[in-house]
């Protein structure tokens, strides 16, 4: 298995999507707020994962441009959820860096009563190893 | 103990057939001792005063018994239905056996019932009675004094991996309904299933070589009302009368169990009034539990109508060969 | 006790090149119920078949097997030998000695002892062989055709062309359905009225047709050539025979305020109307919903308006019960709810619409008098997109249709072309996923819309419409561009997928007729009978079995008139013999085997038995329409007591060769 | 009177095995007595009752009688018969002795079953008296002594010692071969005594069967309690086939690959088909059914076999059946108050 | 002293339509497949009632394959979709009493899948062979 297509499979398997379902509508990108601040558009990024083209994708700043508003998501005549995809290759970009960015010895030095514990709890599960 | 009391029952029995609803009723008949309840027809409130019983011995369920019943006589039967009861009544109904409109139905909650022989194998010799305490059963022995044994312990199997406390059917109900309960009934199966193919064969030589063939589970089995069992039909080609060989064993539960597949409410009965206590229940429970894992979840009489999966099918349904694959990997 | 010959057939070398023919008649000879046992050079020829004639009368045969190729070669021709020796064809069997053996194994002992257990196999079958006779049921030469749209107008002519009555019935109150409210055909873009109105004059004229306007199915029992219809005539209000459809009653009545379906809510009729000036039959209908005189008995203007005196506010539904042998049903289909798919604006934005609107937005009988105009403001539209595959090719059902509507992608490139065509001003988008135009002169009809009328055809789906003031903003991909358009249109148009009409589920139940999961009707073979049921009797015409266009609808139309004229062009139905038949000594009446019977061929009836306590009681116990039933066994194996069998090949007969074989 | 060491009991029953196949109850995986054939191994086990009784030695739920080799249109008849060998039941309760002599008025009249003398003759019956009879027990109904059982030889057991009395030749001449310690009968009589005072502190010591018998023919058939009592019976077999005192069964063929194998079964009268003729069932409903098995057993067995009863009191067929009805019940229902 | 190889026997249920046209089609081209196969016609594969698999293991049969059209194409639309379940549950059945799952199969066999229906008797007799004798559905009787 090639690297790319070791990235492939855990996309798939961390967002649970089925780009094989996309028939290539566009009604994702149609539909996307964000599509001009996008360097590739929501069906890029299905297409793209689907020929297990993935590190351009993990190097765009495209991936943040996604509001994860869910509009593909909901509209998307075959059930493929495109920003799952987005999300999923977020996640890959943050483990890929490594190192733990958030220690659970971080957390009372940024304990404030401002923020909500659950922040902080969701904070450590997403963003360390 | 029940939650229900003899009295509670009775007292509804009598007004029923007070105001003319029912001329007769089901219900169970006091025994010699305190377990030997026999399931019987009372015509009169005065029968009913005199031998009704309810009790932690009262197992039996009177559905199939409707089937006869109900094609006599113009007026409708009382008959008390304790959950897994209503779910044989549903599919009773489904098969179109029984009259509706002859029966009246009264739910009533259970606690579980006991099973007779694991009392009994507390006190080996000697009964002199049994109560049930907060405590569990305590067994007056002849002998050895008294013996108490824990509820969990002395009820029925099918009772500890009760399916439901629903009640699915009734015209009226008795008591609290209670919900369909997530249960272990499938964790035997799924043992013997992770078994390898002489261990499973070895298993059910040992059980099946006890048949004595004397019916009992076809008999008092509520999706059992053929009217002419094959077994009996000399022209089916399986007739036979006793268990000459063990294919015979075999052929017999084999065919019975897969007549009933899909219709079998797993009540239980089967393995409650086996001789030779052979867990019957285990055959029918896998053909349940591969039902729920190939075709989705169906349970028999849940609901009046409803297509059993044997006379249903997708287009999609798996393979014989992926089934045997998935029935051995315990899914 | 049966007298069972023996014929083994040599097939030249074929078989008797590899199987020892003579050890195996030999061999035969010896099984019980053999009388008579040869071998022969070829069984089939003139003189192979006389040694059977003979042998049958000499030896008093009550059964014989024929040991030779396959069945399904020569079965008939030796069932018919048997017949001609006065024996019953049934009590022929034939062991495939050929095909499943000599052809397929070398060594000659290993032939010659298959050969044998095939022979003896045949022979304990034929044993347990009762002579069949197959049923014989009269056929009711009239047609019943359920839906008067194109589909049923077509196959309702061309069998009461080929000389049977026909009724249609049609729920509505003019025949036509969608086609009436198209304006033109593609590929050829002719006027949908001009064609299918002298059709429909054509039906009201023929001698042969009934038409049941207004009516509805009510129930349906028998079965082919014998099916017993219930049709409710509902209450219109207006003596069919009197009303000359002269219309003034229309013009009078004061209640104006009617959303006229015929023109999809897009103009309003009044309570008492004729849906367009084309119906058939033309007579008015007075709408329950609306009327004042039947909601509050006061007015009466139409009956004062109506020199015929065609009025009857009395008018109560009628039944009527009639005899058919073949019932076709043509239910058509709808365009699908638009609710769903509030990302285009439909139900925001009167300038949303779909296809079938834009249709009558561009018909000259429609709202605008086929003058394209908003339905807001009345304008003329300056950019029109047009959106594809709206609720077709969806994932489920919470999405949509899963399958493609067909008609879409041909229908738009209509519009598109027209819109063009007679508005040279208007900018015409078109959003498409695929265009898919297989069919005689499509694509063609497609290029010409891009590159004779300039319609811009874009890859890419609408993401979202929203209404801006008198605007509607549509934001697009353009995905070979990988741009996002967003275009201010004046009008957007949703080629909106298709379904089965509501009315077909419930029809289906009657006819005991099996649906898909999108309520398509399924035909009895995908490929060989598409245009038949799998229940006998029951045929398919237009869309209620797929999605269709015209033409296809007219051909399909037509098999499925050939195939009622093929039914009712015979005096009686002679049925395989070979059908389930239920002990109802042993039938519990539980419905297993009605369950699975594909072919409706079960029914129940209440019976009453002497018991052996000479006692009686009733009992519910399976019938099979030995007419209906095709024979598959089905319920054989569905039936828990034993009760069903199956004739020629019966639970008894198929043990026996179990037997013989493992011996 | 002879005695053997509790801790010897696997040295005799090893002795007997040399001359004899060995029965005796043993319990089963499911932790239920059933009889099994001894070998090294099998521990004897004291419970009460077996399930199945032992009538299965003389008289098997099915027994080849011969078989039918057809080639081409001739039969052989093959003769299966197997009944010659030497057994000993060991462990046999006073009520299953009872039992063989209700079956042998049956299949030792003549004509003579010979079968069932075959195998009659070869078995030795060692019975045991019941130290702890069970509340189902009421062999004293029926004038039978667990105190003292009859068979070849009668056992006693303690916790420490096992008696043994031969009561015939064929049994002293088993003893005899096996060379055993003689003993007094002071431990016995003791245990006689026990055994006395607690069958009558049973709760069903005192049913008494004086109600019925052979002459009572007209005053039960036609009584109405029969379809009450019968009403919920679902026809099973199980009473029967636990019962030793039933005897009925059927011949059947069995067609094999090369002819036929006859051989018989239990039947029981509680089915549908009992008995069924070309022109039907004689008893057509489960009351006659039902009504059938319980006059057979307290009326006309008796009126054919001098008085004898044709149950024994084993309670078999009270903790055996699916709704709990029994002979118990039945007696009391009709027996009124003199039962 | 000649060993005789074992041969197991094989009983085939092939539907009418679909399968056993395969076989013939197998027979017409000449494909070569164990003569310990014998064929049953039945008119569908829903026919098949599971007595009969039974049955033939009593009769001492070593495997038994159904045969029928594919899903989709049943002559009489619907019925092998009821033959896939019923022996779906009726395969894992013995399989759970112990009963080698080897011994039973479904095939699906095309009137056009003549080489199929050769290479998969081929396969069948083979895998059953290598099992050996059916010891654990059999009635010995019956070989009396």
């Amino acid at each position: 298995m090639t690297k790319n297509e070791r990235m492939k499979e855990q996309i798939l398997r961390t967002s649970g999507v089925n780009p094989l379902k996309c028939m290539r509508c566009g009604k994702c990108s149609g539909t996307c707020p964000s599509y001009d601040e996008m360097e590739y558009h929501p069906h890029q990024f299905v297409y793209m994962v689907e020929t297990g083209d993935i590190e351009p994708l993990l190097a765009s700043k495209s991936l943040y441009k996604c509001l994860s508003c869910f509009a593909c998501v909901d509209r998307c005549p075959r059930s493929v959820e495109p920003a799952k995809l987005v999300e999923a290759l977020r996640l890959m970009v943050i483990r890929q860096q490594g190192a733990n960015h958030f220690k659970a010895d971080d957390i009372p030095a940024l304990v404030d009563e401002e923020i909500p514990q659950q922040l902080l709890v969701s904070a450590l599960r997403k963003y360390s190893k | 103990m029940q939650a229900l009391t003899r009295e509670v029952l009775l007292d509804r029995a009598k007004a029923l057939f007070a105001d003319g609803t029912v001329d007769r009723a089901y219900g169970w008949k006091r025994g010699e001792f305190d377990y030997d309840v026999t399931p019987g027809l009372f015509r009169s409130v005065e029968e009913m005063e005199k031998e009704f019983v309810f009790d932690d011995f009262c197992g039996a369920n009177f559905s199939k018994y409707l089937v006869e019943e109900t094609r006599k006589g113009e007026g409708k039967i009382l008959v008390f239905l304790k959950p897994c009861d209503t779910y044989s009544f549903n599919q009773l109904l489904t098969e179109h056996r029984f009259d509706r409109e002859k029966v009246y139905a009264v739910g009533i909650p259970c606690e579980g019932m006991a099973d007779v022989t694991k009392l009994k194998a507390e006190a080996a010799e000697g009964i002199r009675s049994i109560t049930a305490e907060k405590e569990g059963f305590v067994v007056h022995t002849l002998y050895d004094g008294d013996k108490t044994v824990p509820r969990t312990e002395g009820l029925s199997e099918r009772c500890l991996v009760c399916k439901s406390k629903k009640h699915v059917a009734y015209d009226e109900l008795l008591g609290e309904d209670g919900e369909v309960a997530d249960s272990a009934r499938f964790d035997e199966v799924a043992r013997l299933e992770a078994m390898n193919a002489d261990e499973r064969f070895a298993f059910w030589q040992r059980e099946l070589s006890r048949c004595i063939r004397c019916n009992a589970c076809r008999d008092v089995c509520p999706a059992c009302t053929c009217e002419t069992c094959v077994f009996n039909n000399p022209n089916s080609g399986v007739e036979s009368k006793a268990p000459v060989t063990s294919f015979e064993e075999q052929m017999f539960h084999i065919i019975r169990a897969f007549h009933v597949a899909g219709r079998c409410t797993d009540c239980g009965e089967c393995s409650r009034v086996c001789p030779q206590h052979i867990p019957l229940h285990l055959l029918n429970r896998k053909f349940i539990k591969d039902i729920n894992a190939f075709y989705g979840e169906y349970q028999a009489g849940a609901e009046v109508g409803s297509r059993a999966p044997l006379v249903n099918y997708t287009t999609a349904d798996l393979e014989p060969g992926e089934a045997v694959q998935r029935g051995n990997e315990h899914a | 006790m049966q007298r069972i010959g023996v014929f083994v057939c040599w097939c030249g070398s074929n078989i008797a090149g590899t199987v020892d023919v003579e050890a195996v008649s030999e061999a035969l000879k010896k099984e019980p119920g053999v009388v008579f046992s040869t071998n022969y050079q070829y069984m089939c020829s003139q003189a192979g078949q006389d040694i059977i004639k003979n042998a049958i009368a000499e030896h008093k045969l009550s059964g014989i097997v024929v040991c030779s190729c396959s069945p399904r070669m020569h079965e008939t021709t030796f069932r018919k030998t048997a017949a001609a020796a006065g024996l019953n064809p049934y009590m022929v069997e034939i062991a495939n000695i050929r095909e499943q053996c000599s052809w397929v194994h070398k060594d000659k002992l290993t032939g010659t002892e298959k050969a044998i257990i095939l022979g003896r196999t045949a022979i304990a079958k034929v044993n347990l062989n009762a002579p069949l006779t197959p049923g014989e049921s009269p056929v009711t030469k009239r047609a019943l055709v359920i839906g008067g749209g194109i589909a049923g107008i077509q196959t309702a002519l061309d069998i009461a062309d080929a000389g049977f009555e026909v009724d249609i019935v049609e729920k509505q109150p003019t025949i036509g359905g969608k086609m009436a409210q198209l304006d033109k055909t593609f590929p050829t873009l002719d006027c949908a009225a001009c064609i299918l109105t002298p059709k429909m004059v054509d039906v009201a004229q023929h001698e042969k047709i009934r038409i049941f306007s207004y009516s509805e199915v009510e129930s349906v029992s028998g079965f082919v050539g014998n099916f017993t219809v219930n049709i409710k005539k509902k209450a219109r209000y207006v003596k069919e025979d009197v009303c000359t459809g002269c219309g003034l009653c229309t013009e009078k009545c004061p209640q104006k305020n009617v959303p006229n379906e015929f023109n999809l809510g897009m103009d309003n009729r009044r309570a008492i109307y004729i849906p367009f000036a084309q119906a058939v039959p033309k007579v008015a209908t007075i709408d329950p919903r609306y009327c004042t005189m039947l909601k509050t008995g006061k007015c009466g203007v139409c009956s004062k308006v109506c020199t015929a005196g065609a009025i009857d506010y009395k008018a109560k539904d009628e039944y009527i019960e009639e005899k058919y042998g073949a019932i076709v049903v043509a239910t058509g289909y709808n365009p699908i709810s638009m609710e769903k798919f509030d990302e285009f604006a439909y139900s925001q934005s009167k300038d949303v619409i779909t296809s079938l609107e834009f249709e009558r937005l561009t018909n000259a009988a429609g709202p605008t008098a086929g003058v394209l105009l908003r339905p807001s403001d009345h304008k003329h539209p300056k950019t029109i997109v047009f959106v594809q595959c709206v609720g077709s090719r969806c994932s489920g059902a919470e999405k949509g249709k899963e399958y493609c509507s067909k008609i879409c992608c041909m229908y738009t490139a209509k519009h598109a072309m027209l819109t063009r065509d007679k508005y040279p001003d208007t900018d015409v988008y078109v959003f498409y996923i695929d265009v898919r135009t297989p069919g005689k002169a499509f694509d063609e009809f497609y290029r010409r819309a891009v590159e004779e009328y300039g319609v811009h055809y874009i890859k890419g789906m609408v993401g979202k419409v929203s209404p801006q003031g008198d605007k509607l903003m549509v934001q697009a991909s353009d995905l070979l561009a990988n741009k996002q358009l967003h275009i201010e249109a004046d009008l957007v148009v949703l080629a909106a997928a298709i379904e089965p009409d509501a009315s077909a589920r419930p029809l289906a139940t009657m006819l005991t007729a099996s649906m898909d999961t999108n309520d398509f009707f399924t035909e009895a073979h995908p490929k060989l009978r598409p245009v038949e049921s799998p229940t006998a009797g029951v045929f398919l015409s237009g869309t209620c079995q797929g999605p269709k266009d015209i033409p296809e609808t007219v051909s399909q139309a037509g098999a499925a008139a050939a195939k009622v004229i093929g039914l009712l062009a015979k005096d009686k139905l002679t049925g395989n013999p070979c059908v389930a038949h239920s002990n109802e000594l042993m039938c519990n009446g539980c419905s297993s085997c009605e369950r699975v019977c594909p072919y409706g061929a079960i029914t129940y009836e209440d019976k009453e038995f002497r018991m052996p306590d000479r006692t009686t009681r009733m009992r519910r116990v399976a019938k099979v329409n030995e007419a209906v039933c095709q024979g598959c066994g089905a319920c054989t194996v569905a039936c828990p007591s034993g009760a069903m069998d199956l004739k020629g090949f019966a639970s008894a007969q198929i043990m026996a060769e179990v037997d013989a074989i493992c011996k | 009177m002879r005695k053997i060491a509790v801790a010897k009991l696997d040295a005799l029953f090893a002795a007997m095995a040399k001359t004899h196949t060995v029965y005796l109850p043993a319990d089963g995986a499911d932790g239920r007595a059933q009889y099994t054939r001894w070998e090294a191994g099998v521990v004897y086990s004291t419970a009460l009752n077996t399930v199945r009784s032992a009538k299965d030695f003389f008289f098997p739920q099915t027994e080849n009688l011969m078989d039918f080799k057809m080639e081409g249109k001739s039969i052989e008849l093959i003769d299966t018969r197997d009944e010659g060998e030497d057994f000993i039941v060991f462990g046999v309760r006073a009520c299953d002795v009872r039992s063989f002599d209700v079956l042998d008025r049956v299949f030792l009249a003549e004509p003579v079953d010979s079968y069932y003398a075959a195998r009659r003759a070869h078995g030795v019956i060692f019975s045991m008296a019941c130290t702890r009879p069970a509340e189902t027990c009421f062999c004293k109904t029926f004038g039978i002594d667990a105190a003292e059982p009859a068979g070849d030889v009668a056992c006693y057991i303690d916790a420490d010692t096992l008696y043994l009395d031969a009561k015939t030749e064929k049994g002293e001449a088993v003893l005899a071969a096996l060379g055993l310690e003689d003993s007094d009968t002071a431990a016995v009589d003791a245990q006689k005594a026990l055994i006395r005072e607690r069958l009558d502190a049973l709760p069903l010591s005192g049913l008494s069967a004086a109600a019925f018998g052979g002459d009572k023919l007209d005053e039960y058939f036609e009584r109405p309690e029969w379809k009450t009592l019968s009403e919920t019976c679902l026809g099973c077999g199980t009473c029967t086939f636990v019962c030793p005192t039933c005897q009925c069964y059927d011949i059947r063929d069995f067609k094999t690959n090369t002819g036929v194998r006859r051989y018989r079964c239990w039947d029981s009268c509680m089915y549908s088909e009992f008995t069924k003729m070309s022109a039907g069932q004689p008893r057509l409903t489960q009351l006659e059914r039902f009504r059938q098995r319980f006059m057979h057993k307290l009326v006309y067995y008796p009126a054919n076999n001098d008085g004898i009863f044709g149950c024994v009191g084993c309670g078999r067929c009270l903790s055996r059946c699916p709704i709990s009805m029994n002979i118990v019940k039945v007696m009391k229902t009709l027996g009124g108050k003199n039962v | 002293m000649q060993v005789t190889e074992y041969k197991p026997k094989i009983v085939a249920f092939c539907c009418n339509w679909c399968s056993y046209a395969g076989a013939d089609l197998a027979g017409n081209n000449r494909l070569a497949y164990p003569a310990e196969v014998k064929i049953i016609r039945v008119p569908c594969s829903c026919r098949v009632n599971p007595m009969f698999i039974l049955r033939a293991f009593q009769r001492g049969a070593d495997g038994v394959i159904i045969c029928g059209c594919h899903p989709g194409d049943c002559h009489y639309t619907s019925g092998n979709y009821y033959t896939r379940r019923r022996m779906a549950l009726l395969f894992s059945m013995l399989n759970y009493l112990g009963i080698e799952k080897e011994r039973t199969r479904v095939e699906w066999v095309s009137a056009a899948e003549g080489a199929k229906f050769a290479a998969t008797m081929n396969d069948f007799v083979q895998t059953v062979a290598a099992l050996g004798e059916n010891k654990r559905l059999e009635d010995l009787r019956c070989k009396l």
